[in-house]
């Protein structure tokens, strides 16, 4: 075994995204450069990275790079979308709110796109231990921006909590890995899968796949590994709550996917049942505690948790269908939520953010701009007709159904109900109640309608148009 | 090679007692020097199983700098006495206590359980070998470690074939036993520096890009965390 | 020696590290306890990759040691940055998120 | 006819309305510049309409899918790449076969009116705001919902299903409800708004579920096929095998559908939102609540006659829109207020057309439409006028006399009011003559004698309104100095009061109802033969009948009202009439209005949704919220907490793997 060849040009997403921090940690040397530079410069590089993947996802480009470290794939590259719109949508809703609350900017659009590097790992990895090393890159990224805020007590205590919760769940997926290790003698997730095919079940196996379930549903917040979730995104910088309910949940479900699907297929029935099982009990704690938030951050945590449930709900599926609609599902979600936080972040007034759903009343005729972003974002996660989510609830629902999971779909569809109620109680409270005291709204940042208009054409566009985004999650499960 | 139970013993029992010390004394302090020791003892632990390079590293890594980092920081925020440091009392101390004791049995259970069809297991089956000729599926095993260690046949053939083999004999020549022991003997040297850099080089080389993009996060990080805030912000 | 000593001796570690983040409420010791849970997968990672004759094992923990160094570092300095608001580093103190 | 024309006509106003919408920061500055383009993308629109109609005249339709929600065949890649035996599964499939949504049009004679009507009244209204609007806050907002609501509309005229349908419908409704409450600042204003959000609500509630039972019937949403459907199965009587089809199941359907035409166009009980919503600028009461989007629900019934001559169930329209009729135009005799009264007065012709459709005179309920398009939209601009005038002052109590400072006002009211209450030769009286001429002839006698004495009222009050406003003395308040509007606004006026007046006349030749507009018209109708000919005998008979009520009205009115003192005491014996008469109203207001707005209030509103649909719904939440409350408790802020149900979690599921399995 010789040092391996290198194929730059299947990296091309990774090299771009490399290169794109190097670039803004020179230019963040140079005090002259206005501050949005570095932002422009994230932007750019991200929808280079984000135009080679869908270019590669085109192409159908297979490889498996580093000695099968690496596997670049339709998959892979489907997922590398996901990340990279979610990068490109965060920095878009940055930009501002860091102006506003006057903050170093260069350390945190490198780690922004370090992070967004570690979930590209995940997704693309063919090695346990390349899938541990992205998510601990994208975790330990997280982690600080989360606490990036160190001024505001709460960003603080988000960012302590988030590590440690965060590093004791990585302690059981390690230790899940090296159980692996030992029952299937590799780390590889082709090999792990031929060893498998070979050999029975083992409590070594059984119990590792379990601990990397438990990696996994922490990172997507499953519950029970989810009670981080709703202090992280309250406490955390508005935008990284956004790219903390996007990006990492989609990348834990990349992983997820390949893992499960391609080394632990011939467990298929284990697994399942425990899939089955968070699912339900996620998709229920996640609205039913939703229902009875007053702050609107945590609200969109809790619906966050609940949605991670939903996508479960495909995979349980565990067929082409189910995890095409999954796919299609997470891209979906990653758009629209951020989207909501996005116009959570525009309806702050002068005195800072405006996060109790009780503030938000009047906004119907006083800011209805706003009002109609924020209702199109929160009918599309209740996956109300012509949105997106509608259509990726359909999906994932369909293939659950067809696969013979029909009761946990009716968990899924009364969750659903559940959901419409709180999100619908906050388009209420804009239309339809009087606001108590005259709140000064802010004006409105261009860049931040900017991005709020591109969520919404894309959640309208994929409401209307679905089967041009699912058939690219269709061929990108071909691997399976 | 007997002295390994005892060795595991003495270096098991202080790891472990090391860690029980750590969640035991009340002084953060005292806690972090039993967590060096418990490191100590592991150290040892991956002398006793072959893997030199990984124990000196986790003195140097662990004992030397990681905790020195923690020391530092308990120092720095002057948290050296007991105060509010005490465990939790009572019932969430028991419930975890509690909870412990049945993770540990499940643990120990997967432990017992580790030869239960998994390779492991496939790996000592194969390791029982009659008499008779090399087997073809030792060949194929030895030109795996050979692919792995970017070992030559000659080099094979002129360093470790003596050991195992009394005659001038070959690799091809040798019977299934002395392939057996030889192939054991290679994997014996694996522990050893020049081994792992090769592997580490060669076959986890992106890993090892990865570790330092993890570094430069991490680095990135604190900076972001600690820095002196900037001027206008102080007011 | 056989695997299972070691797999079982490394499952202990890593309970007493589990134990020790429920039970005390100092983040630094807690933070302690999670990377004495690493290193308990770390000799289980050592010990099976000698019963297989697998360098990728020992390669494994060296990568886990880089990760733990990392996240001691960030660990660390957001629980500085904790201290410097609330004078503490006790976990129970420091919920003002929650609900 | 291409579709591209189409398309233009429609994304016209949408194109408006983003510019309006997301630019209007930087056309803040300069308000007639958003006016203009909202101005221009109507046009566009109007232009578009004409060539449709020119088309559709000549005898073209058009009825043509643009595009499958989820087609049946997925694009390129399914094509290239998914290989054979493997496609793109349609969204409907799993429902119930193969449904696929289609956004499509269906452009016939029906449209292509429809279409002349709200362009050609829209643009002009939108000129008219651009005076009327002038240094409002909310200018560029202003012309950006006008522009959505066109375009809304142009959706709902267009559509070539109901879904589609229903877009357009719960769109106009959002415009509807953002332009009543356009002043937001104005707490009635907000108050309307919601009032009209929530009656609206149920409305679309009953229209859904017609929606659905006619999905459950015919497996599918599209007109074309629903109706050859619905038509086969009459013909060969028989049901179709997985079809939950019958007579009921259609008069089930359309009365449901019904229920949401009674709530978009304001009928019995639902009407209550309708004298509310004059809060909205007034141009807006033009266009929407008088001449377009409240005669959706007619045009639905319209659109819809294939089902609703098949189930029976016109008589129960034509009931409920002469009752409504007649009611809303008592209720019109006790208002002061200018926009009020023609609100009622909007009521009580959307009755009419509904008369119309509901005896099967299709083609005679849409001519009515289009005439009251007219003449009320004239008639509302031009209150918006007198209100310019006099500096927002609505109560006719406090006018008088304004004859000669707004003479052009002056004259294009006459014109509306004399086309409304059915003035000879004028565009409302042939409408309105034929609708109870049909009445009398398809035999409904009562439904054609309280039709005629709607008339009656209606001439009385539309004169009672003339008169009091503009004749007699002055009753201006001092501070007041009534001028004549600026021309964007006085020429709009101008130009509609000439369709107005005229229009009947141009369209109807002497033979009777084997009009112009009815050759047009009648091919969308045909399937029940109301081509059969008229006989033309009675004609005359009936027209004499019409016009001595219309002119009994207007002569009553200027007994009582040419010199009308509201606000000394009655003295003579004629004002103690006016008094007593007004008396009689008050009764009537106690009587019937109350109740009606408590049983729509009350009973449908407060009664059935809030304490059924509301109380069970806000039950099932109550418990959920509880239990979310309590589960929130498990949230304890505590790390270790967390950590506690993590590894609880952890170790039962260990068990289940290592033990159980």
């Amino acid at each position: 075994m010789t040092v391996p060849v290198i194929n730059w040009h299947m990296l091309m997403p990774e090299l771009v995204i490399v290169l794109t921090f190097v670039i803004v940690m020179v230019f963040d040397l140079f005090k002259s450069i206005r501050k949005s530079v570095l932002a422009w410069v994230t932007i750019v590089g991200s929808a280079i990275a984000l135009w080679a993947s869908v270019e590669m996802l085109h192409a159908g480009v297979i490889g498996n790079e580093f000695n099968g470290m690496l596997r670049v794939d339709r998959f892979s590259m489907f997922f590398n979308i996901i990340f990279l719109v979610s990068t490109i949508l965060v920095t878009l809703i940055s930009i501002n709110y860091l102006d506003r609350n006057d903050k170093r900017q260069g350390e945190y659009y490198v780690l922004i796109l370090l992070a967004t590097l570690g979930m590209m790992l995940m997704a693309s990895g063919n090695e346990l231990i390349v899938v541990f090393l992205g998510l601990e890159l994208m975790s330990l990224s997280l982690y600080v921006l989360a606490g990036y805020f160190r001024s505001i007590q709460v960003s603080s205590e988000a960012g302590m909590k988030y590590l440690l919760l965060g590093a004791f769940a990585s302690g059981f997926f390690l230790y899940g890995i090296a159980l692996i290790y030992g029952g299937a003698g590799t780390t590889s997730i082709p090999e792990i899968a031929s060893e498998l095919e070979a050999g029975g079940k083992s409590p070594l196996m059984l119990a590792g796949m379990f601990l990397l379930i438990v990696g996994f549903g922490f990172k997507v917040a499953l519950v029970p590994f989810h009670q981080w979730a709703p202090d992280v995104y309250e406490g955390a910088p508005t935008p990284i709550a956004a790219f903390i309910s996007a990006g990492p949940k989609a990348a834990g479900f990349a992983a997820f996917l390949r893992i499960f699907t391609g080394a632990l297929e011939s467990l298929q029935p284990e697994w399942i049942v425990v899939v089955v099982i968070l699912a339900a009990l996620t998709m229920t704690v996640g609205n039913v505690i939703a229902t009875a938030q007053s702050n609107i951050k945590r609200m969109l945590a809790y619906s966050s948790v609940a949605h991670a449930g939903y996508v479960l709900v495909g995979l349980a599926a565990a067929n082409k269908d189910g995890i095409s609609s999954a796919m299609l599902y997470l891209f979906i979600y990653c758009v629209m939520n951020i989207g909501a936080f996005a116009a959570v972040i525009l309806a702050r007034t002068e005195d800072g953010e405006n996060l109790r759903i009780a503030d938000y009343a009047g906004l119907g005729f006083r800011k209805p701009l706003l009002a109609l972003f924020m209702t199109i974002m929160l009918l599309s996660l209740a996956g109300f007709p012509p949105t997106a989510g509608f259509v990726g609830k359909f999906y994932v629902f369909r293939s659950a159904v067809d696969a013979g999971h029909t009761w946990l779909v009716v968990v899924a569809a009364i969750n659903t109900a559940i959901s419409a109620f709180y999100y619908l109680r906050v388009v209420v409270t804009m239309y339809m109640k009087e606001p108590e005291e005259e709140l000064d709204f802010h004006a409105y940042p261009s860049l931040l309608v900017f991005a709020l208009l591109l969520v919404t054409i894309g959640v309208v566009l994929i409401g209307v148009l679905p089967s041009y985004f699912l058939a690219p999650a269709q061929i990108s499960t071909q691997f399976f | 090679m007997d002295a390994e139970p005892i060795l595991f013993i003495v270096f098991g029992a202080l790891a472990l007692i090391g860690a029980v010390a750590v969640i035991g004394f009340k002084n953060p302090v005292y806690s972090a020097i039993a967590l060096i020791g418990t490191f100590f003892a592991q150290a040892g632990l991956f002398v006793l199983l072959g893997a030199h390079f990984v124990a000196a590293v986790q003195v140097i890594v662990y004992a030397g700098a990681i905790m020195v980092l923690f020391l530092f920081v308990i120092m720095l925020l002057n948290l050296g006495s007991v105060r509010a440091d005490q465990p939790k009392a009572g019932i969430a101390k028991g419930a975890a206590i509690v909870l412990g004791i049945i993770f540990a049995l499940e643990g120990v259970y997967i432990a017992v359980n580790v030869s239960k069809g998994t390779a492991v297991a496939q790996v000592k089956q194969e390791s029982t070998v009659g008499g008779g000729a090399i087997t073809e599926a030792q060949l194929e095993e030895i030109g795996e470690i050979e692919a792995t260690y970017q070992l030559t046949r000659d080099e094979i053939n002129t360093e470790y074939v003596p050991q195992v083999a009394t005659a001038d004999k070959t690799l091809e020549s040798l019977t299934a036993v002395e392939a057996q022991t030889l192939i054991q003997t290679i994997q014996q040297e694996m522990g050893k520096t020049e081994r792992i850099g090769t592997v580490l080089f060669s076959k986890f080389l992106l890993p090892f890009e990865v570790t330092s993009l993890i570094l430069l996060a991490a680095l990135i990080g604190v900076i972001a965390l600690v820095k002196r805030e900037e001027p206008k912000e102080v007011s | 020696m056989g695997l299972e000593w070691y797999l079982g001796l490394s499952a202990l570690l890593f309970t007493v590290g589990v134990v020790g983040v429920l039970i005390r409420r100092n983040a630094i010791i807690i933070f302690m306890c999670i990377e004495l849970m690493l290193n308990a997968a770390n000799l289980a990672f050592v010990a099976i990759s000698r019963e297989l004759g697998d360098p990728s094992g020992q390669v494994f923990v060296f990568f886990v040691m880089t990760v733990a160094a990392a996240e001691v570092a960030i660990g660390l300095a957001i629980i500085v940055s904790v201290f410097k608001h609330r004078e503490t580093v006790n976990v129970d103190e420091v919920d003002s998120l929650k609900g | 006819m291409s579709v591209n024309l189409i398309i233009l006509l429609l994304i016209s106003p949408l194109v408006g309305f983003l510019i309006n919408g997301l630019f209007g920061k930087w056309l803040r500055n300069t308000e007639k510049l958003s006016g203009w383009i909202a101005c221009l993308a109507v046009l566009v629109s109007l232009i578009c309409s004409v060539i449709v109609f020119t088309h559709v005249k000549g005898g073209a339709e058009l009825n043509q899918t643009l595009y499958q929600w989820i087609a049946a065949e997925s694009h390129e890649y399914s094509k290239t790449e998914l290989g054979s035996g493997e496609s793109a599964t349609p969204l409907f499939e799993w429902i119930t076969g193969n449904f696929a949504f289609n956004i499509g049009f269906h452009v016939d004679s029906l449209t292509a009116v429809m279409l002349l009507i709200i362009t050609g009244i829209g643009f002009l209204i939108h000129v008219y705001s651009i005076g009327y609007m002038h240094g409002d806050a909310g200018y560029t907002r202003y012309f950006a919902y006008l522009n959505l609501f066109v375009f809304a509309m142009l959706i709902l005229v267009l559509a070539d299903n109901y879904l589609m349908m229903f877009v357009g419908w719960e769109g106009v409704g959002l415009c509807s409800y953002l332009l009543i409450g356009f002043w937001y600042e104005k707490k009635s204003a907000t108050d309307a708004g919601k009032k009209a959000f929530i009656v609206n609500r149920i409305g679309d509630f009953g229209f859904l579920l017609g929606m659905f039972t006619l999905f459950a019937a015919f497996g599918t949403l599209d007109f074309i096929p629903i109706f050859e459907q619905a038509e086969f199965f009459e013909r060969t009587e028989s049901t179709g095998s997985n079809l939950v089809f019958g007579a009921s199941t259609l008069a089930v359907a359309t009365l449901l559908l019904f229920v949401g035409a009674v709530g978009k166009s304001a009928q019995i009980p639902l009407y209550v939102w309708l004298p509310d919503a004059m809060e909205g600028p007034t141009p807006v009461s033009a266009l929407i609540h008088a001449a377009t989007m409240v005669t959706a629900g007619v045009y639905m019934v319209a659109r819809s006659s294939v089902l609703f001559d098949l189930a029976g169930t016109g008589d129960v329209v034509a009931w409920i829109g002469v009752l409504t009729a007649a009611f809303a135009a008592i209720m019109a005799l006790a208002a002061n207020d200018i926009k009020r009264v023609l609100a009622y007065s909007t009521v009580s012709q959307l009755g009419y057309m509904f008369v119309g459709v509901g005896i099967g005179a299709y083609a005679s309920g849409i001519f009515h439409l289009m005439t009251h398009a007219f003449f009320k939209g004239l008639m509302f601009l031009t209150a918006g006028s007198v209100m310019h005038a006099m500096s927002n002052e609505l109560d006719m109590r406090r006018m008088g006399g304004l004859r000669s400072k707004l003479p052009i006002t002056h004259i294009t009211f006459l014109v509306g009011a004399l086309a409304i209450s059915g003035f000879p030769l004028l565009s409302g009286f042939w409408s309105k003559d034929e609708i109870l001429h049909s009445a009398w002839e398809k035999g409904h006698p009562i439904i054609y004698v309280i039709g005629l004495v709607t008339a009656f009222l209606t001439a009385f009050y539309m004169f009672r309104l003339i008169f009091g406003t503009f004749y007699g003395k002055s009753r201006v308040d001092s501070q007041i100095h009534p001028h004549e509007s600026p021309p964007v606004m006085w020429v709009p006026l101008a130009i509609l009061a000439i369709p107005s007046a005229l229009i009947g006349l141009a369209l109807l030749s002497w033979k009777g109802h084997d009009s112009a507009f009815h050759h047009f018209i009648g091919g969308v109708f045909s399937h029940h033969g109301e081509k059969t000919a008229h006989h033309a005998d009675n004609v005359l008979l009936f027209m004499a009948i019409s016009s001595i009520v219309g002119i009994a009205g207007i002569a009553l009115a200027w007994v009582k009202y040419r010199d009308w003192t509201p606000l000394a005491q009655p003295q003579s014996a004629i004002h103690k009439l006016a008094a007593e008469k007004f008396y009689v109203d008050e009764i009537y207001n106690a009587v019937f209005v109350q109740p009606i707005k408590k049983v729509s209030q009350f009973v449908l509103w407060r009664g059935l949704d809030v304490s059924i649909i509301d109380g069970t719904v806000n039950g099932v939440a109550f418990v959920v919220r509880t239990v979310g409350g309590s589960l929130r408790r498990f949230q304890t802020g505590v790390v270790q907490s967390y950590i506690v149900s993590m590894v609880i979690g952890i170790i039962i599921f260990l068990a289940y793997y290592l033990f159980i399995r």
